[in-house]
């Protein structure tokens, strides 16, 4: 399925992939670094790869911040 | 069970390591019988199908009865299965040693040291005897996670460096993953036999060479070659005695065996395989003279002897590179001298009691007297590592140069003398303190006192370690001729 | 260069990806953002591997009706291994996360400059 | 956690969302061969609602998975796989070959229950090292960091 | 000073990477040998010899269960690393490596 | 066990001394034991030497078992005439040093005894192999073997100075050693299995570039241990090593092991006929005439007696140097048999040192006036050594430059017998003032009595030195030894030479 989604999922992911390396705040990065993992499970939903999207989904978006969240909170913590 | 002796290797070690942490909540000292139990069945095992391949020819195991290119398959041929042996040896041998160390941690974290130990071995076997390139990435993924919390066990300076050995190490097998996406691309396989194959009708372009490069890199980034051994002096030094021991010995000698098979037994010969091993010649050389240097500059025995396994693994690259019989016979006899060498020096080392005795080199004065034994199989491991007759070294040197001058690269010849010189150098300087400075709290007899004497967990290991490098390089001529010859990829 | 046309796209994005993953990983001070960078580098190998199978006007590779093997399914190979690929990416994120609370716990800053100056004191 | 959310609302949200996320899961596990999913998505499902429950209702709530718990999942899940693939190799198959496992049933059927196994054994052991993960990383009750 | 120099050298890797893109069968060709070689045999036998119908679970599970295998190891190693690392409630680390704030 | 000594005699010879190393770490604690052990091995191994000498002299060779070392490559021994004279001066000598050393470092109350025996042993193992391996492997092993066994000795009384001379000894034998080992490879991979053959192994036709790079190297590698100037630097400052072990380096093992390096090299692995060719035997005589009047002349500088011995080593080995530059039968046998000559000479000088030194703890010159009166003994041998070193006839010093000068003579190379005849006039100026003085000068400082543990060896070898020129084939025979092993190298005999 080549159609326009592909790269335009991939151009959004690099746009959350930059941003996430850039936005000041660890928190907020953390979130964006969630839509970057949202946005390439889509990518895999497009490019017909149904299982790889179904686990991006569940370990990027959700498992990897978690632990992000989770690993932040104990260090730098939430901004005051 | 003999016709399953491939898969029989690496389970033994991973099973146990499933089972250590049920185990040690009953009884920590099962636990460790078992870790030392599997360790040793897993050594009996990878002798035995050696022994086999060697009779019988290279033997291929389908795992789930799958034949490849579509399953996956082990292949014990002679340089897998003798790369097998040589972990399961150490690995055997660190499960002993390591007995005091983990006495030392709770029980659940004493649990997780020895499964991990056991991981990471599993890891370092699976890497050593598959078929598969992208199960050779598992494996690799396997032994480095393991790899990583082992080393970061040793306090917090290990823990730092260990970090930047993960970015690195996870940057290194990103590469060969792409690496490896490249290869599949052009000949959709991961088999290696099949790959070899396939990659013999692929017209060259830059797509393989790409491929090629990002999997050389990738893995020679695995080895901590020359510029990119930042991490490794900071997390040996700081890691437990058993982990380094292990770790230095074996880890990086896998990541070169996993070199050669790729280098010599998949890749096609062509212009991007004589660039790959073009870079690689410079890249050694530098870290010849780096690793020697540098570790002129330490005064820790330990940072030295990272330092100088930095110049040791280029020797091995430098074999690789130069790439003929020779040379490559004697990249390989360094691949299990310097094993065995390396793991004997960072496990005396490791057994002297840290209280009494600074891994500085000046607290090394009178060590002789105090461990007798434990500096004997260091003065030898240490002369091997120098290249003196007639340890493994010395022979491994010798193929070494033979390799080069066949190939009339004298420079590599002489850069090797050169760096054995300097290896001289920091070696005699930790042995006069071993040897001629006496103990400034002791008095001066002839009779040694034994004040605090290292476990006997930690000096038999030890001890056969130093026996092993006499034995390799006495008996060099049986092992080049009875399995290293066999091991050469056809040049 | 001259071949590079709108089918070798996604490749090329995956390698900008790679990239910004490898940037982010060497020039980031932050231990944090580079574990970031370290995922963004891991997801573009995926991205390349996933551009390796998909077909033309091909369906996810779940048989439709016993028999119709000649539908343009995708690759199932390359899916799989992305699989693996992935538990290791949470895997190595998960470890490097503990090492850096480690990390945290002892020297107070996540920060590599500031880390290294600790180090040497 | 420092402090549970607390909040009524959430608490019965979670409640109420927790037993569909282990049907689901359970759903994923079982139509993995025909449909997306599989042990993995399985077990990650099952440790996000572990987790969730965790983080909603602080670490001692039940049910739920205590870290000596987790680590015996992370260690059974790869024991079941293993075993059966042990369990094939001794019924004169190679590792992993679960065709020959001696069930009453066509080779190819054994095989579907096999695969199922190996299923159920990845998403045990995935759920154990989620769970186990998030328990090492999360900050602790007594306030330490 | 060194990173912008990495970040110099970004440029020709970049260049390469997309020359050897460009190199590569293009995305969706169904006649490259990524579809020609290995694969059709799974979605040729795949449900006959596995009894799945989702050709993905087949490989994962059957073909190359054994690198699933591999990969639930991985996953447990890294649970027991974290373990290692940084103890848990029940077991923290040993008192000399834990400084408290 | 008496039956493997009985088959393999050479390698019996050199396993003896090895396991009397290791037999005497174990009864160290009992030093009666201990050295009675060193006594053992001396006489064994001198026993086996012996035994094969009858095979020897009547042309033939004793050879060992070969173990595969590298595939194509053996651990090789074989006795042959040359290697036989150097076997039988370290068995002898060995067996003499050992009373010595007891007498000495017992009267010394040297610390570490049992490490001192024990690399000694070690020592001589490696010199036995040295002296009767086969190939080129073997030798290097040996003479690797050989660094690191003096190396303790060197080091033995533990002094930041005798760190400091061992550092030094080891950074030169060491870095040699890195030029051999090329050397011997680069000879591999020329000559494959690179056994010697007496007249030389390479294969004709190797081009005389490869010829001088290859020589150039085994000089280099062979020249430190043979004190070549300048590559004799670790000498001197090697001296701070117990007397005995000074003996050792210099009669015995390590500067034997170079010069007899360098005929093995000249005789077996080129041929004369080669080096002649390109030239390279003129390098060679130019170094070798150079050391020898440097060397004399720096010895007039050092009041230490035992350095003045050093510098005179140096220039004495140069004369086997020269004899194999020479390259004539007369000249190579005139050098083989000076390692003999020397050898007897040389530990009888340094014996004298030491017992002086323990009698009366003087090393400088300038305080042994009258000395001579005080100890007549030592002092008899020691003026019967230095008449021996000068070269005066009837003494073995002589014959060897006789042999030397006839061969240079025959060759047209005058210039050679000029040096000789020159160097023996420095000889004469630089050791007879002391035995000048010691005899016709007045005493001064007390003096205990001369032990016999001490006299009695350096009176022996003393004698050994006499009966040696007065009758060069006396006993075993090493001059006879010396013209079989030159005429197999050099092939048709030629010039004549003493009977």
């Amino acid at each position: 399925m080549i159609d326009a989604l592909a790269p335009l999922f991939l151009l959004l992911m690099v746009v959350c992939a930059v941003a996430a390396l850039s936005v000041k705040d660890l928190l907020s990065a953390v979130t964006v670094f969630g839509a970057f993992s949202f946005f390439s499970a889509a990518f895999f939903v497009v490019q017909d790869a149904l299982d790889v999207a179904f686990t991006e989904a569940a370990v990027g978006a959700v498992i990897t911040t978690v632990f992000f969240v989770c690993a932040i909170n104990r260090t730098v913590g939430r901004p005051e | 069970m003999t016709q399953h002796l491939p898969i029989l290797i690496v389970l033994c070690p991973l099973a146990a390591a499933l089972v250590v942490p049920l185990v040690a909540r009953v009884s920590a000292r099962a636990a460790r019988a078992l870790t030392m139990l599997a360790t040793l069945s897993s050594l009996v095992c990878a002798v035995a199908a050696l022994r086999v391949a060697l009779r019988e020819g290279d033997w291929h195991y389908h795992l789930g009865g799958w034949a490849p290119p579509w399953g996956i398959e082990y292949v014990v041929d002679p340089l897998g299965g003798g790369m097998a042996v040589i972990v399961a040896l150490l690995a055997t041998l660190v499960s002993l040693y390591a007995g005091p160390h983990v006495r030392g941690l709770s029980s659940l974290r004493g649990a997780a040291f020895d499964s991990l130990f056991l991981l990471l071995t599993t890891g370092l076997l699976g890497i050593a005897l598959t078929g598969d390139l992208f199960n050779l990435y598992v494996f690799l993924e396997v032994s480095s996670l393991a790899a990583y919390a082992l080393l970061a066990s040793g306090g917090e300076r290990a823990v730092v460096a260990t970090f930047r050995y993960a970015l690195i190490g996870t940057i290194a097998a990103s590469f060969y993953l792409l690496g490896l996406g490249y290869l599949y691309a052009l000949t959709g396989t991961l088999n290696m036999a099949d790959l070899a194959i396939q990659l013999e009708a692929v017209p060259p372009g830059s797509a393989m060479t790409v491929g090629i490069v990002l999997l050389v890199v990738g893995l020679a980034i695995k080895m901590a070659v020359f510029p990119l051994h930042g991490w490794m002096p900071d997390a040996y030094t700081y890691a437990p005695p058993p982990v380094t021991m292990f770790i230095a010995a074996v880890m990086s000698k896998v990541s070169a065996y996993a070199l050669i098979r790729v280098l010599f037994f998949v890749l096609p010969a062509g212009d991007a395989v004589e660039t790959a091993r073009a870079v690689l010649s410079w890249v050694a050389v530098g870290g010849v003279l780096a690793g020697s240097i540098l570790a002129l500059a330490q005064t820790d025995v330990r940072r030295m002897l990272v330092y100088s396994s930095v110049g040791q693994m280029g020797y091995i690259v430098l074999g690789l590179s130069i790439g003929n019989a020779a040379a490559l016979t004697g990249a390989l006899l360094h691949v299990v001298g310097h094993a065995a060498a390396k793991g004997c020096l960072f496990g005396a080392i490791g057994s002297l009691p840290r209280q009494t005795v600074q891994a500085e080199i000046g607290g090394l004065a009178g060590a002789a007297r105090r461990a007798p034994l434990a500096m004997a199989a260091f003065t030898i491991a240490a002369l091997s590592l120098v290249g003196l007759p007639p340890t493994a070294g010395f022979f491994s040197k010798w193929y070494l140069l033979r390799g080069a001058l066949d190939a009339d690269a004298w420079l590599f010849a002489v850069v090797l003398l050169v760096s054995s010189l300097l290896g001289a150098v920091y070696f005699f300087r930790v042995l006069e303190q071993v040897y001629f400075v006496p103990d400034p709290s002791a008095p001066d007899t002839d009779v040694p006192s034994p004040a605090s004497p290292p476990s006997w967990r930690m000096v038999v290991p030890v001890l056969t370690l130093g026996a092993a490098v006499l034995l390799i390089g006495l008996f060099n001529g049986v092992l080049v001729s009875s399995v290293i010859q066999h091991a050469l990829p056809e040049l | 260069m001259s071949q590079l046309g709108l089918g070798q796209l996604q490749y090329a994005l995956a390698a900008v990806l790679l990239l910004i993953g490898l940037y982010g990983m060497l020039v980031k001070t932050n231990l944090a953002r580079k574990l970031m960078a370290m995922n963004v580098m891991q997801v573009a190998v995926i991205v390349f591997f996933i551009s390796l199978a998909v077909r033309s006007g091909g369906t996810p590779p779940i048989e439709i009706a016993h028999g119709a093997a000649d539908a343009a399914y995708a690759n199932p190979l390359p899916h799989a291994l992305m699989l693996t690929a992935i538990v290791v990416s949470v895997s190595t994120t998960g470890v490097a996360l503990a090492l850096l609370i480690r990390i945290h716990r002892r020297f107070r800053t996540l920060d590599e400059p500031e880390l290294l100056d600790r180090l040497r004191e | 956690m420092r402090s549970t959310f607390g909040s009524p609302v959430l608490d019965a949200a979670t409640r109420l969302l927790v037993p569909f996320m282990w049907l689901f899961a359970a759903y994923v596990l079982i139509h993995g061969h025909d449909s997306p999913g599989g042990g993995f998505q399985a077990g990650v499902i099952l440790a996000a609602s572990l987790i969730l429950l965790r983080l909603v209702r602080g670490q001692g709530s039940r049910p739920n998975l205590s870290s000596r718990d987790a680590v015996t999942c992370a260690c059974a899940g790869p024991l079941l796989y293993g075993g059966i693939g042990v369990a094939s190799l001794l019924s004169g198959g190679n590792f992993l070959d679960y065709g020959v496992l001696p069930l009453p049933m066509d080779p190819v059927q054994v095989r579907v229950i096999g695969t199922l196994g190996i299923e159920a054994g990845v998403m045990v052991g995935v759920t154990g090292v989620l769970v186990l993960i998030f328990d090492v990383l999360a900050p602790w009750d007594d306030g330490t960091v | 000073m060194i990173n912008r120099l990495i970040v110099l050298l970004f440029v020709p890797a970049l260049a390469v990477l997309l020359q050897a893109a460009g190199d590569l069968p293009a995305v969706g060709d169904g006649t490259s040998p990524a579809f020609t070689h290995v694969s059709p045999y799974y979605l040729e036998r795949a449900h006959d010899e596995t009894g799945a119908p989702n050709f993905v679970t087949a490989v994962l599970a059957d073909y190359r269960g054994y690198d699933t295998f591999g990969e639930l190891t991985v996953i447990l190693t890294a649970g027991l690393a974290c373990l290692l690392i940084l103890g848990t409630r029940d077991d923290p680390p040993a008192p000399q490596n834990r400084d408290r704030s | 066990m008496l039956a493997l000594l009985g088959a393999d005699r050479p390698l019996a010879a050199v396993l003896v001394s090895l396991a009397a190393a290791a037999l005497i770490r174990l009864v160290g604690r009992w030093p009666t034991v201990r050295e009675a052990c060193t006594f053992g091995a001396g006489i064994v191994k001198l026993g086996l030497v012996l035994s094969m000498l009858p095979t020897v002299l009547d042309g033939g060779v004793v050879e060992s078992a070969r173990l595969t070392l590298i595939p194509g490559v053996t651990l090789h021994l074989r006795a042959d005439p040359l290697g036989m004279l150097f076997a039988l001066v370290a068995s002898t000598l060995w067996l003499v040093t050992s009373v010595y050393s007891v007498g000495y470092m017992r009267a010394g109350r040297y610390p570490n005894q049992t490490g001192y025996f024990a690399s000694f042993a070690l020592c001589v193992s490696a010199t036995i192999g040295l002296a009767f391996a086969a190939n080129l492997l073997t030798f290097f092993l040996f003479y690797e073997l050989l660094t690191l066994a003096t190396y303790p000795l060197v080091a033995h009384n533990r002094t930041p100075e005798a760190r400091a001379g061992s550092r030094k000894y080891l950074v030169y034998t060491l870095t040699a050693g890195q030029a051999l080992l090329l050397a011997i490879v680069w000879a591999h991979s020329l000559v494959p299995g690179g056994e010697f053959r007496p007249g030389g192994m390479l294969p004709a036709g190797v081009p005389s570039g490869t010829v001088w790079g290859l020589f150039g190297l085994f000089v280099l590698g062979l020249g430190v241990k043979a004190a070549i100037m300048p590559l004799h630097g670790w000498l001197p400052a090697a001296m701070v090593a117990p007397t005995p072990v000074s003996a050792l380096l210099h009669a015995v093992a390590v500067v034997k092991a170079g010069a007899f390096g360098i005929l093995r090299v000249v005789g077996y692995v080129f041929g004369v006929d080669v080096l002649r060719d390109v030239g390279a035997d003129t390098l060679l005589a130019g170094l070798a005439t150079t050391t020898i009047i440097f060397a004399s002349l720096r010895a007039f500088r050092e009041t230490h007696l035992k350095r003045r011995m050093a510098y005179s080593t140096i220039a004495q080995l140069s004369y086997i140097v020269l004899g194999a530059a020479v390259g004539s039968v007369a000249a190579l046998a005139g050098a083989m048999f000076h390692i003999a000559a020397h050898g007897f000479i040389k530990i009888t000088l340094f014996m004298c040192a030491g017992a002086i030194y323990t009698e009366s703890h003087r090393d400088d010159i300038r305080q042994l006036a009258g000395i001579g009166r005080q100890m007549p003994i030592t002092m008899g041998a020691f003026a019967l050594a230095s008449a021996g070193l000068a070269g005066m006839p009837l003494l073995p010093g002589f014959i060897s430059k006789w042999n030397i000068g006839l061969g240079a003579m025959s060759t047209g190379s005058w210039v050679f017998v000029v040096v000789l005849v020159g160097s023996g006039l420095l000889n004469v100026s630089y050791l007879f003032p002391i035995v000048y003085d010691a005899f016709f000068r007045a005493p001064h400082g007390t003096v205990s009595p001369e032990r016999p543990s001490l006299t009695v060896p350096l009176a022996a070898t003393a004698l050994v030195a006499l009966l040696l020129g007065i009758a060069p084939n006396i006993g075993v025979g090493f001059y006879r030894l010396a013209w079989s092993a030159a005429t197999s190298v050099v092939g048709g005999a030629d010039a004549g030479g003493l009977p």
